[in-house]
């Protein structure tokens, strides 16, 4: 149990190494009533190895894995394209009222009001930020906001007899556009993006046939730039009867300055866990709403949210719909989060956009002397800079500079994305920023520059003040252990 | 408004140092035509009590759990969820951090996940598990998309008494993965074997539930083998809380095994979020979609945590990749990690004897005849003598909910409610249905 | 704001260093009306200096604040006397409830049936586990029991008209007694401890006169040990026509084994913060029921919880009372807590004072041939070591033991108490820790002994992994500096 | 039970190691005459999810402010509770961390006690404030305790229109320091200078409440006055919420400033666990019952914080202690800390106008008149043409609790009813209550 005394960060066992044959913390109640026999071959033959841990190891447990998690409370999290603001803790309270937490998604919806309103304002409200007449709230993230509009152009389309195959992205777009391009059963094409980080619209014209569904464009893109030519592009893609979508993951740079809808998109995926401040939770979870303009309404997911004099119900009887994405009407505790988080700000949410867009144009101005900017432009509520210039010379990379980034305190801007920039490191502080934490970082990657050329090891081993250093991802990958072992099994997992 | 933290005189030096004079500047690039020349029409800005009150009376307006007796189920039951779980879900680290792309940051969250993906694999009898999906519908499609890519089929079996929402949603993804559907219907409440694997032969994947929709136990092992005997994966769609006494799919040869995770460790909180989680044999482990986390070691040797085969996923492979997902859902799945840790083997059999007992009981003591002969977990499907919305509405006059009318998903079945119990409904709690169900049912 | 990268616990401001002028985050309700004046003189002259802070920093410095805190979630901490255990996050749950927690105190009676009938139990169940009849919850913490019970004795006495000025307590009394017999206007007198660690019966019977009142007694004693003549001690008491009060501080030895009223104890306080898992807040709250003999009921503090029928009332009419001793009925949301503690064990109470003695036996015999054992007997709930050896071998205190094992994640021990005991750690692991905790701090003891003698030195400096190493206590009493100074006030605050 | 940790075979290599054959053997020091020879007589135990079920039934058996419009104050006020406190009380190192004995290990808790001192200082005018104390009852005993010790007068004044139980909780203290307890009326709601200056001629001090008891702001600089020049010290009982608007007591005068913490961050709770706070003079610093953390540095010179003056206290004076208080209110006041925070001076300030504005309009809406003319801070005192108790009983019925019934505590006072608002209650609240109190006074 003692592992070198005086380490800040002692050695956490796992769950199954604290289990103890015999010790249990949670006992069930039991009902006194005789237990049926089940039929041969149903009951379990081997009981599962679950951890036994009493309550109080358990707490210790995940209290001591979440001292050596990083979070948006723990410091500066300036994770590019995540927009990791403050998570307002009254948004916890709210979303675990029991009227919403204890509220079963089957119970009748005359039972339901409450929450079925809230939904419906929320669809209201995150109609008027898009500048789109009609919301869906029910997909479960961004990535399945995007299939869904892949698949409601689809129908759309299948709706008019058109037949129509590709979709069209950036070359800057996220991972998830191609994936979801080739989910929802489209071909892709890409274009490119010009000298001043905007959609070469050469390129786009040559691209562009009536085989052309779509657009799935990021606007601010990934490189935290406002496309200047967006309604040039709107009018290529309209004029070829196609459609564009919205990836809504820049949406904070924009709201109550520029509305999707206005820009020309017809369909919008909103992340509720970025611009609407649903906590990350490590991972998820999150909300992808979409929006559509009047004639792609149909085909939206059921069931709907509607309103009916001063009644709300869920509306499952419509013929043109796509079906149902996820269960039930959506990930009803985001809303909740969501629905606050704009009440909050009322229409001062441009406010929001503004600083978010401030902060991130202040520590580009703070920067630029000593990272290279590919764009040489104001930016938007996130910027990309290239460590290609301390790579060349010191031979840092943009990883070196993340890893030691961990030692200042600091969580790691996103690294070697958009793919489009060498070395890259994106940078989102969002609007919750104070100075204070924005000047921090400022000096952070100001010393780094210089440790980079006074001892560049001291990047290269970095971290040093964290649980572990550095990992070795290749083992990790080459030698999968993706569960533990129970002193028994094989290295390797993956036999086949 | 009040999250944000510059105050007038940060905004002024900022601005000095950008070397503007209005932050409308750093909007130039925001061509006029698409500029919003008004405010955004919202209500206006609440303060913090302000906005709880609203909220609040919202949430009052809701007829929960805890005010109602309630046998719902149908997909979303209302076990018990301990109170360490509010450990996990009120730790700010857990709660503000992302995917830990950087496991030098993350190593606890990374470890936390590393822990469920083995209680997954421990219960669904499996050697792999990602780090969540959505929830119970998306890993099913989760499960079709593997199987188009491990096989050159292009169809995909559904037994009818697989939850319904869960067939809508592989309905809806099918076409783009290329996919054809089938149903097989029930027999009785259940699947005949016979029937499912004669539907298999052109199939990539079958997908059952045990327990299935209708509150039966399905002949699962039976089901597995006629799909794997017909050349298509088995896919069992299972809930984590039968599996303390029921069989794990691995034992009984599924290739996969997916299913919807609220059950453990999650509040109905009217239909998520929760987790869906998506389990598999080894063999498929560069198909799984999204997350994965794998042990390794640092510098220094000491073991260590890291999200890795990522050359599956989308920010690596794009549109090559296993699947879109990003976001996930893992602070959910981490409830349930907490949940069944708590549990333990003993606990979790014994929620499932539990369940068995009052199921067990609610087919005798209730007024209603079961409508199938299968035997049930924790849910019990019976006729009713008016429909079965009509039994609902007259009872939850008498504060009770009696359960869920099959007649929704299922024609025929008007007539039909399912009725739900979990280890937190008693006894005493049944009696009080059979008394108000022999009430308005007369 | 960068001070020394890669250091696990980076300097954490105050939170007047966090505040900016114009900053804020709460915005309290207006209700647009009218702000009347107020009379001359008394509107505030000048604002205080809160400080102005943002929500995102607000929750980021306190989040920075409990990562420099240790408590029972964080690891072992054997802190004898106050018994550490831990604290069911179920109890959070319940205290928080809205029926709990918004509940007015002064709201009536019949509008708060739930939270009497609480109340009510619990007094029950606490009667039953002292073995005495009445109880009054409405202590705050176990000091203020002491006094109450004192206050009692007055009371009763004076009822009966008899003069009686001294109260008797131990030699290892905690610092309580003699402080609450000073505060009761009554004088102390000491008896000495004999070499069994148990009351010297002969001193005993020298002091106790018709002047005596009562004796105060911790039984278990400090030292851990049960008081084996404590017959005898109650029959000399009782026969002087004297009283004697249990300080409860260590009943979680005792539960369901000895009850204090059937040991001769008149009164008795319990402390809800240790036997009965009210989590100890860095401080409190805590809370200190009383409980008596039919004789000194009547005297009990008002309000009193009674029952009346199926109906519970807050009575106060009681004309012998010694009165009120804190606002209320008692600290309500603690009460929440203890009930559910002891419901969750009901008569397996018992089980947990066994498993509390079993796992001080345990580390007792694992480390009595390193440090040196005062008191050679089976220990109860704790026990007490002595590191005189270690002093007087390699020049190494307590005080260094303590602070080493700081550096082994392990909370000190209670140091220099009690007083009996050169060179005392004061151990008391509690029921809830499991055998591995126990084995790591066996570890580490050992060793610590062991470095004692290697390298003293790595003991005089430890800690090593905290966020300070050793303070200078010296100038912290000699130069107080009690408050924030705003760069403008004297470095001391105490002038006169 | 469940929160035991060891296993049988725990158990088993345990007592071998100490050497006895059993558990029981441990005790057998405990004289077999005063053994319990039965099992206690306690109910049964309950696992967590029926003690949650049994719990929440007694807490649904309350009518708490969240289901009756309440205008009950009287010393416990429903001011609201930001989340951000939240993050205090969830977080377990706080809430399981007890007193900083070792500061190395508790520098957190530390430094938020340091915080918490600071704010106190700023709003009461003062030097030095203590940790906490048990309540505003116990602290106002805590200050004559200090008034007994700096003095050797031998008498305390209370202002009738302190509240009832604080001077109960003095009176009940009182005998034990060896002081006596002098009681000045009220003159229409308010004290009147003169009468308590001669009453403080042989007071050792002089406790007084602004705002007062009875809902009136007391000339509390004339009344701070009238104690100092008779030689008592002057000790202000004050409200934290009021101190935005309200002049600091020390900035009049005040030897002392106590009160109840309550408002400023904890919820009713039934009356408890809240925290007293105590501020004082320089002067008075090494009198101060309870903790105080002061700044110092550690061997490396950095900023470190620590419980200090400790020979004031028990554990190391015993009988010449300044006071035997040990656990305190930590947790509930460092949920005051972050409340005040939170709200900032600007804050404070609206609180206050907000409680000022509508404490007028419920003057002036209300269809009673005012008891008394002096002005209110957030209660106002009303005369009721029936008795308060019987209109309090009537309003409940409409769902509003209208106030507090004075005759409670003050004689001749059976007609007059407190109502207090706080910035949580609306303009529309007021119009509801004078409807209620429309009707029900008919
Ligand atoms: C530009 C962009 N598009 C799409 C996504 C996918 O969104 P989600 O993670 O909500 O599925 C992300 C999120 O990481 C993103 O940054
Ligand atoms: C033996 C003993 N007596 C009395 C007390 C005082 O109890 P409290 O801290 O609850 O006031 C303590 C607690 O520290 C103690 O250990």
């Amino acid at each position: 149990m003692i592992s070198e005394p005086g380490r800040a960060w002692p050695d956490a066992p796992l769950l199954f190494e604290r289990s103890r044959a015999g010790r249990r913390a949670g006992r069930p109640p039991q009902p006194g009533l005789p237990v049926p026999e089940l039929p041969p071959g149903l009951r379990r033959a081997r009981p599962p190895r679950l951890p036994e841990v009493s309550e109080p190891e358990l707490v210790r447990h995940f209290t001591a894995l979440a001292d050596r998690t990083f979070g948006v409370d723990t410091g500066f999290y300036p994770l590019g394209s995540c927009t990791m603001k403050h998570n307002p803790r009254l948004h916890e309270r709210l979303a675990a009222l029991p009227g919403f937490r204890d509220l079963h998604p089957h119970q009748e919806d005359e039972a339901a009001q409450g929450a079925l309103e809230l939904m419906w304002r929320l669809q209201e409200m995150l109609a008027e930020i898009a500048g789109l007449p009609a919301v869906t709230l029910q997909p479960a993230a961004g990535s399945q906001g995007e299939l869904t509009g892949l698949m409601l152009m689809r129908a759309y389309f299948a709706d008019r007899g058109e037949e129509r195959d590709t979709i069209i992205t950036a070359d800057t777009a996220h991972g998830t556009n191609p994936a979801s391009v080739t989910m929802a059963g489209y071909r892709l094409e890409k274009v490119e993006t010009d000298a001043r980080g905007n959609l070469d619209l050469a390129d786009l014209r040559a691209k562009v046939s009536s085989r052309t569904a779509g657009l799935m464009l990021t606007n601010p893109s990934t490189l935290g730039l406002f496309d200047e030519g967006i309604e040039e592009v709107a009018r290529i893609f309209h004029d070829a009867g196609a459609l564009l979508y919205y990836d809504g993951a820049n949406l904070n740079a924009v709201v109550g300055i520029s509305r999707p809808g206005d820009m020309g998109f017809d369909i919008v995926h909103y992340n509720l866990h970025k611009t609407f401040s649903q906590p990350h939770g490590g991972g998820g979870p999150g909300g992808g709403p979409v929006a559509v303009r009047e004639t792609i309404e149909p085909y939206l997911p059921v069931p709907r949210v509607v309103r009916e004099g001063d009644a709300y119900r869920l509306d499952s009887d419509r013929p043109k719909t796509i079906g149902r994405v996820r269960g039930f009407a959506g990930p009803f505790g985001v809303f909740v989060r969501a629905y606050a988080f704009i009440r909050a700000y009322g229409p001062a949410l441009r406010e929001m956009s503004e600083v978010a867009v401030l902060n991130a144009n202040y520590l580009l101005a703070r920067l630029r002397d000593v990272y290279e900017l590919p764009y040489d432009r104001h930016c938007m509520h996130e910027f990309v800079l290239s460590a290609r210039g301390l790579k060349r010379e010191h031979g840092v990379s943009a990883l070196d500079v993340a890893k030691r980034l961990m030692d200042y305190g600091i969580h790691p801007p996103t690294v070697y994305f958009p793919l489009v920039v060498p070395e890259a490191l994106m940078i989102e502080p969002t609007e919750t920023e104070p100075k204070e934490r924005l000047d921090g970082f400022v000096e952070a990657m100001r010393a780094i520059a210089h440790e980079a050329a006074e001892s560049p090891e001291l990047l290269h081993e970095a971290p040093h003040g964290r649980p572990v250093r550095r990992l070795d991802e290749v083992r990790a990958a080459k030698q999968p252990v993706l569960r533990y072992r129970f002193e028994e099994g094989p290295a390797l997992v993956e036999a086949g | 408004m009040s999250y944000l933290s510059l105050t007038d005189a940060d905004r002024a030096e900022m601005l000095a140092a950008i070397g503007v004079a209005s932050v409308d500047e750093l909007f130039e690039q925001v061509p006029a035509g698409v500029r919003l020349g008004r405010a955004l029409d919202l209500p206006p800005a609440l303060g913090e009590a302000e906005l709880a009150r609203h909220v609040e009376q919202l949430a009052a307006r809701n007829v929960h759990t805890g005010v109602e007796l309630s046998f719902l189920g149908a997909g979303i039951y209302d076990h018990y969820v301990p109170a360490v779980v509010d450990v996990v879900l009120s730790r700010g680290e857990f709660l503000t951090a992302y995917t830990p792309y950087q496991p030098e940051m993350s190593q606890g969250v990374l470890q936390a996940i590393f822990e469920y993906q083995t209680v997954i694999c421990e219960l669904t009898g499996m050697d792999v598990s990602n780090a969540s999906g959505y929830d119970g519908c998306t890993v099913a499609a989760d499960a079709c998309y593997i199987a188009k890519h491990v096989s050159d089929r292009r169809t995909v079996v559904l037994a009818e008494t697989l939850n319904p929402q869960v067939r809508q949603v592989v309905k809806t993804y099918a076409p783009g993965f290329g996919l054809k559907v089938v149903e097989v219907p029930h027999r009785g409440g259940t699947t005949d074997p016979d029937e499912l694997g004669a539907a298999a032969r052109e199939a990539a994947a079958v997908i059952f539930q045990q327990p299935n929709f209708l509150g039966c136990l399905e002949p699962a092992p039976d089901l597995a083998a006629a799909a794997a005997e017909a050349g298509a994966l088995p896919v069992a769609h299972v809930d984590l809380m039968s599996l303390g006494v029921l069989e794990a799919p691995g034992a009984y040869g599924c290739a996969l095994a997916v299913g919807e995770g609220q059950s453990a460790g999650n509040w109905p909180s009217y239909g998520g979020p929760h987790y869906g989680f998506l389990a598999a044999r080894g063999e498929f482990v560069r198909r799984l979609p999204g997350r994965i986390v794998g042990e390794t070691v640092d510098a220094d040797g000491r073991r260590a945590f890291t999200l890795t085969l990522q050359t599956r996923e989308q920010h690596i492979r794009r549109e090559k990749a296993t699947s879109n997902i990003t976001t996930n859902q893992t602070l959910l799945s981490l409830a349930g990690l907490a949940t069944l840790a708590w549990l333990g083997p003993e606990g979790l059999r014994e929620v499932g004897e539990a369940c068995l007992a009052l199921a067990q009981y609610v087919r005798e003591r209730l007024p209603l005849e079961p409508a199938f002969d299968a035997p049930s977990f924790k849910e019990v499907a019976l006729r009713t003598p008016l429909p079965a919305r009509e039994v609902v509405r007259r009872a939850r006059e008498h504060g009770v909910h009696p359960g869920y009318a099959l007649g929704r998903d299922y024609e025929g079945m008007d007539d039909v409610l399912l009725v739900a119990v979990t280890e937190r409904r008693t006894r005493a709690d049944v009696d009080r249905l059979a008394e108000v169900l022999a009430e308005v049912c007369r």
